[in-house]
């Protein structure tokens, strides 16, 4: 943490307020950004905000390295009866992610969005882009049941418009986007079913409350149902094996900036509530953790296998980016589900792993896509030499993904496997082996495409993004490789996030 | 307990829910998606007189306005504009379906035989936190709507939350609807036909009403059922049925869709503006206690509200009263903007008073 | 006293829903747009007025009698002016009356005489 | 029997969720389905509502003890049951579920806007709002 401590001043009042900040912030830059005139303005306002939005976050992780876990009371009222945010260390790095790549998107935003959103549009789609920001950062705050739905649904309600408003490129966004709301909407609304039994169990709403008041209660029909819904209908937004339909054609669909986001903070911030449910709000070694070993770790295990498989059969790059990320959704599921402390804390691992490469890779495609429209595998045939820069840090994301030495995704399977064999669990070894090697294969026809296939004759030959755009898209991909060689901010991270969730003795 | 006066009201309850399941029904039988529709405002209106019964005024205005009210006119609306034929039926299609909701119903009998009875005072629900709210409320806050209390001070990060959400759809209808070739076409000149008199006549009389029970609305809100968000919805009707029934281009002139957005993004403005207030003078967010400085609260007379010898948290009321304003500020501005898409959508030969 | 007060609200009440579903049969039974309009447009102010009325005897003389009385001079300006909207909007969609002295009308075309029963009914 | 009829609120209002449902997952035509995940939010509020209702209790109105109403109200109950669960003499129902309520109906509105206007671009686009037929027009598209 001395790194953030070097680098971070704030008075300390701005401090004390920093957690309401992250969340608010992007709240009121969103007017401000439908307020605003023009394009430019709208963008420099996505910009500013998303900036002072990681700016607290990253106040907020020094608070929280400092005293393990803050509260903050909102209108003054103690907690039962007021909504108060917690953050603990997962909750922490989430926000620290999930700011982090909200600022690099919007960065990215400014040159990536006039070749794709009619410019008259620009305000109102910043104005989604930053409250889908605040619903995500919301989510990972609240220390509130109720709460949580509701930045569910801030996150998710503009998010729909916003894969929607793809159609100007690729008409197939339309129906995908409305999938996702019918799918977003029953899984939230399940949310709600299954808020709705612990509240008529244990009668508060907070967590804290409320994980206090289940450990006195035993076992209970509504309360292991109500877990089952909360677990399902947070699983659709988090894309675990059976629910994910809504996802390849909502990334596949999506503006770029959007997909960019969505692809890196979408589902993490869904499987945070999960862990957060099942590990903090029931207790511990109860029915939460039977439930996710016995129900969740086998989906897991289909998705790690199935969609991989349908991935390496996909034609459309950002189909298989999609299908590979429900895969992906899978490994970490199953590093999560062992309920140790390395599992948990190689799971969190993988989470930011992943958000990172898959960031960088959807950027990477949509960077591409700015002069070439080219969406299939063998539009993308000899992109490599034509755009050098974006493809290389696209090559770093596919590593990444892949699992190459000194890249974090080799780190992350790394750890999993070293969790998994801690914990005893040899099939979940063999699932990643496969996996990993099912992952090899796509990623192996992708990176040959781009780089050892000539162009198809007659293709429009592509040219480098834009300088703009190729900034964020390096940084991103940069960190891939920095925390791949010095891991020591993840690490210590994700094991602050596992013992604070399950403690160090298991 | 007196036991005929409950058992009526059960029966009540009873009543009304067989109805409901009844029109759910019909509803899921229905081919014809006008049907559906309508069949789905009247579920909303019996279903808020259900309410009532339950003891939930605030709610069963709510549902009301928004479910027989916004929900209908939006869900026509759109019908309007795809033109659809009958809802196709293939019995193959809804085993699938069936055999899920079996499924998951099944699982819900199982959830509810862990629910203390229905009505149980001492029941976890009414026992802990939501009685506290009762009797918290009169020293933490003085307004006699508990509901609203809960609502806008105890939890009004939820209903910031809330606003945004539909600040977040109107930007999503405007990100669909209110761009693009069709709504930009210039409207055909409205010809009044001379048999609409009676309809113009009664909007002119209507509309400063409308407004002004909207306003009624809002600043009851503190005292019976009511609040921004019913206010808003009450509020936007004024300037829809004036699209309604001067046409549309008459609308968006004296109100141009733009300005609509703004004043959306400027109700989340004002809302989160109270609560960065409060930040500055040294509370938490939203902490309403805090929205005055000392020295401004000392200057209020103290028989503003009635009793001067009662004491009054002023923060609370008047912090209160301005999230409400910025409620019904993006409430009705983004019912308009919805309003606006899709009736700016629509081909004029469907335009109701042309 | 008071039981009589109970007793008149109450049946006026009950003759006000009456009213109501009367017009509701009316509806269902009558066999066009024209004479559907008319029937459930006037037992519902009909049947308002009645239940209205009742209500305000039950209440007795209070604030809430304003209330009901405003609820009152609302329906009486929105349903009437609602019917006929509505019939205008039928006679521009072409539908024609069946009964009546109109019913000259009928021979000419039976296309659109029919009450609106098309699937989707929307206007044409 | 017993089970049914305390719990008869609840397990109505599971039917009507699952009924929404059905309708939500039984039909191909979009408009339609906004319908049934309307039905299906709509009817998850009545679950939280009945949750929250108190025998004998009347709406989260503050009422003074000592007026009629209050009076009225707590003639039709045994004084023991209004002493042990009322608030100051008045029995109340329980005010949190409302207020739940009143933000899910909001998010509910929202979704069903910004859903059927997703519809309206459908149906331009493509020319339909059934699934399969869309489903047919992507499958004839290039790429898929």
């Amino acid at each position: 943490m001395t790194l953030f401590e070097a680098i971070y001043v704030t008075p300390p009042a701005l401090t004390a307020q920093a957690p309401i900040l992250v969340v608010a912030g992007p709240l009121i830059g969103a007017s401000a950004a439908a307020l605003s005139p023009g394009a430019r303005t709208a963008w420099m306002v996505s910009v500013l905000t998303a900036a002072f939005a990681l700016w607290m976050s990253v106040a907020v992780v020094t608070e929280v390295a400092r005293e393990g876990v803050v509260d903050y009371a909102l209108g003054g009222f103690a907690p039962p009866l007021g909504i108060a945010l917690r953050i603990d260390a997962l909750g922490a790095t989430l926000a620290l992610l999930i700011a982090s790549v909200g600022l690099l998107g919007a960065l990215y935003s400014g040159h990536a969005l006039s070749s794709e959103v009619y410019p008259g549009k620009h305000g109102l789609f910043q104005a989604g882009y930053l409250l889908c920001l605040a619903g995500f950062l919301g989510l990972v705050f609240t220390g509130d049941a109720f709460n949580a739905f509701v930045f569910l649904e801030v996150s998710s309600i503009g998010t729909y418009a916003l894969v929607a408003v793809g159609e100007a490129r690729d008409r197939r966004a339309l129906p995908a986007a409305f999938n996702y709301l019918i799918f977003g909407t029953v899984g939230a609304t399940f949310y709600v079913l299954g808020v709705g039994f612990l509240y008529g169990a244990t009668g508060t709403l907070n967590l804290v409350d409320m994980s206090v008041r289940l450990a006195a209660l035993g076992d209970n029909f509504a309360v292991q149902a109500g877990l089952a819904f909360i677990v399902a209908g947070l699983g659709v937004k988090a894309a675990i094996f059976p629910l994910h339909g809504w996802l390849p054609g909502a990334y596949a669909g999506a503006p770029s900036l959007v997909s960019v986001f969505l692809a890196a903070t979408a589902t993490k911030s869904a499987i945070y509530l999960i862990v957060r449910f099942v590990f903090d709000v029931f207790p511990t070694g109860g029915f939460g953790q039977t439930f996710l070993a016995l129900i969740v770790a086998p989906l897991a295990a289909a998705a790690a296998i199935v969609c991989s498989v349908q991935a390496i059969f996909e034609k459309e790059v950002r189909r298989i980016l999609a299908f590979s990320s429900v895969a992906q959704v899978g490994f970490i599921m199953l590093g999560i589900s062992l309920a140790t402390t390395g599992g948990l804390s190689a799971g969190v691992f993988y989470l930011v792993a992943h958000a990172l490469m898959k960031g960088a890779l959807f950027m990477g495609v949509g960077a591409l896509a700015i002069s070439v429209k080219a969406r299939t595998v063998e539009e993308f045939y000899g992109l490599g030499r034509e755009a050098p820069w974006s493809a290389a840090a696209f090559a770093v994301g596919a590593a990444s993904l892949a699992g190459v030495p000194l890249t974090m995704g080799f780190l992350a399977k790394w750890s999993l496997i070293a969790g998994a064999l801690e914990a005893g669990a040899l099939w979940v070894v063999a699932t990643l082996a496969v996996g990993s090697l099912l992952t090899l294969v796509y990623v192996g026809r992708l990176l040959e495409a781009m780089f050892f296939r000539a162009p198809l004759p007659g293709a429009t030959r592509a040219h480098e993004a834009p300088f703009g755009v190729l900034v964020p898209l390096l940084v991103m991909a940069g960190l891939s490789v920095w925390f791949g060689v010095d891991s020591s901010l993840p690490e210590s991270l994700s094991r602050a996030s596992a013992t604070g969730l399950i403690g160090s003795a298991r | 307990m007196n036991a005929i006066a409950l058992e009526a009201s059960f029966a009540l309850n009873v009543a009304l829910l067989l109805m409901l399941v009844a029109i759910a029904a019909a509803i899921a039988w229905t081919r014809s998606l006008v049907a559906a529709i309508l069949l789905m405002g009247v579920y909303s209106l019996a279903s808020a007189v259900w309410l009532v019964v339950m003891d939930a005024a605030d709610v069963a205005f709510t549902e009301a306005v928004v479910g027989a009210g916004v929900s209908t006119v939006v869900l026509l609306g759109a019908t309007l504009l795809v033109r659809p034929g009958p809802v196709r039926v293939d019995w193959r299609r809804a085993i699938a379906p069936a055999v899920l909701v079996v499924g998951v119903g099944a699982l819900l009998v199982l959830a509810v035989s862990g629910l203390a009875s229905f009505g149980d005072p001492s029941s976890p629900a009414n026992a802990h936190v939501g009685r506290s709210y009762l009797v918290e409320t009169p020293n933490d806050i003085g307004i006699p709507n508990v509901v609203t209390a809960v609502l806008a001070s105890y939890r009004g990060f939820d209903t910031l939350g809330e606003t945004v959400v539909i600040f977040a759809a109107g930007i999503g209808v405007a990100l669909m609807l209110g761009f693009g070739p069709r709504s930009s076409l210039p409207q055909p000149p409205v010809q009044p036909g001379e048999h609409h008199v009676v309809l113009r006549v009664t909007a002119r009389l209507l509309i400063p009403l409308i407004i002004l029970f909207a306003f009624y609305v809002l600043f009851h809100g503190d005292l019976g059922a009511g609040g921004g968000f019913q206010a808003g919805v009450i509020l936007a009707v004024a300037p829809i049925l004036h699209a309604l029934v001067f046409g549309l281009h008459a609308t968006t002139a004296a109100i141009p869709a733009g300005f609509v957005r703004g004043v959306a993004a400027l109700g989340v403005l004002v809302f989160a503006g109270v609560g960065v207030v409060c930040m500055a003078n040294g509370g938490g967010f939203l902490d309403y206690d805090r929205l005055f400085m000392p020295r401004v609260e000392a200057m209020i007379p103290p028989g503003l509200l009635g009793d001067p010898t009662h004491s009054h948290n002023w923060g609370q009321h008047f912090g209160i009263l301005l999230v409400e304003v910025g409620v019904l500020l993006t409430v009705s501005s983004t019912m308009v903007t919805i309003f606006y898409g899709f009736a700016g959508r629509a081909t004029h030969d469907v335009g109701s008073a042309r | 006293m008071a039981d009589a007060i109970h007793w008149i609200g109450g049946g006026l009440v009950f003759a006000g829903t009456l009213l109501t579903l009367l017009g509701g049969v009316g509806v269902v039974r009558f066999p066009d747009v024209y004479t559907r309009i008319h029937a459930a447009s006037l037992t519902d102010t009909g049947g308002a007025t009645l239940v209205l009325i009742g209500l305000g005897i039950l209440s007795g003389f209070t604030l809430e009698t304003l209330k009901l009385a405003f609820v009152w001079a609302f329906v009486m300006l929105t349903t009437p002016a609602a019917a006929n909207a509505l019939a205008n909007a039928a006679f521009s969609a072409g539908h024609k009356p069946r009964i009546g002295a109109f019913q000259i009308m009928k021979g000419e075309s039976s296309e659109g005489a029919g009450p609106a029963q098309r699937d989707g009914g929307v206007a044409p | 029997m017993n089970f049914v009829v305390t719990h008869f609120n609840y397990l109505a209002v599971i039917v009507l969720m699952m009924t929404g449902l059905y309708v939500l997952f039984a039909t191909g035509n979009l408009i339609k389905r906004m319908i049934g995940l309307a039905l299906f939010q709509t009817s998850t509020a009545l679950l939280y509502i009945s949750l929250g209702k108190v025998a004998g209790g009347t709406a989260a109105i503050k009422i003074y003890p000592d007026s009629p109403e209050a009076q009225a109200l707590a003639a039709q109950l045994d004084p023991a049951y209004v002493a042990q669960f009322g608030v100051s003499g008045v029995v109340y129902s329980n005010p949190l579920p409302h207020v739940l309520i009143l933000t899910a109906i909001v998010v509910g509105v929202a979704t069903l806007a910004v859903g059927l206007s997703i519809a309206v671009r459908i149906r331009e686009a493509y020319g339909t709002i059934e699934a399969d037929e869309i489903e047919a027009v992507r499958a004839r598209e290039p790429g898929e």
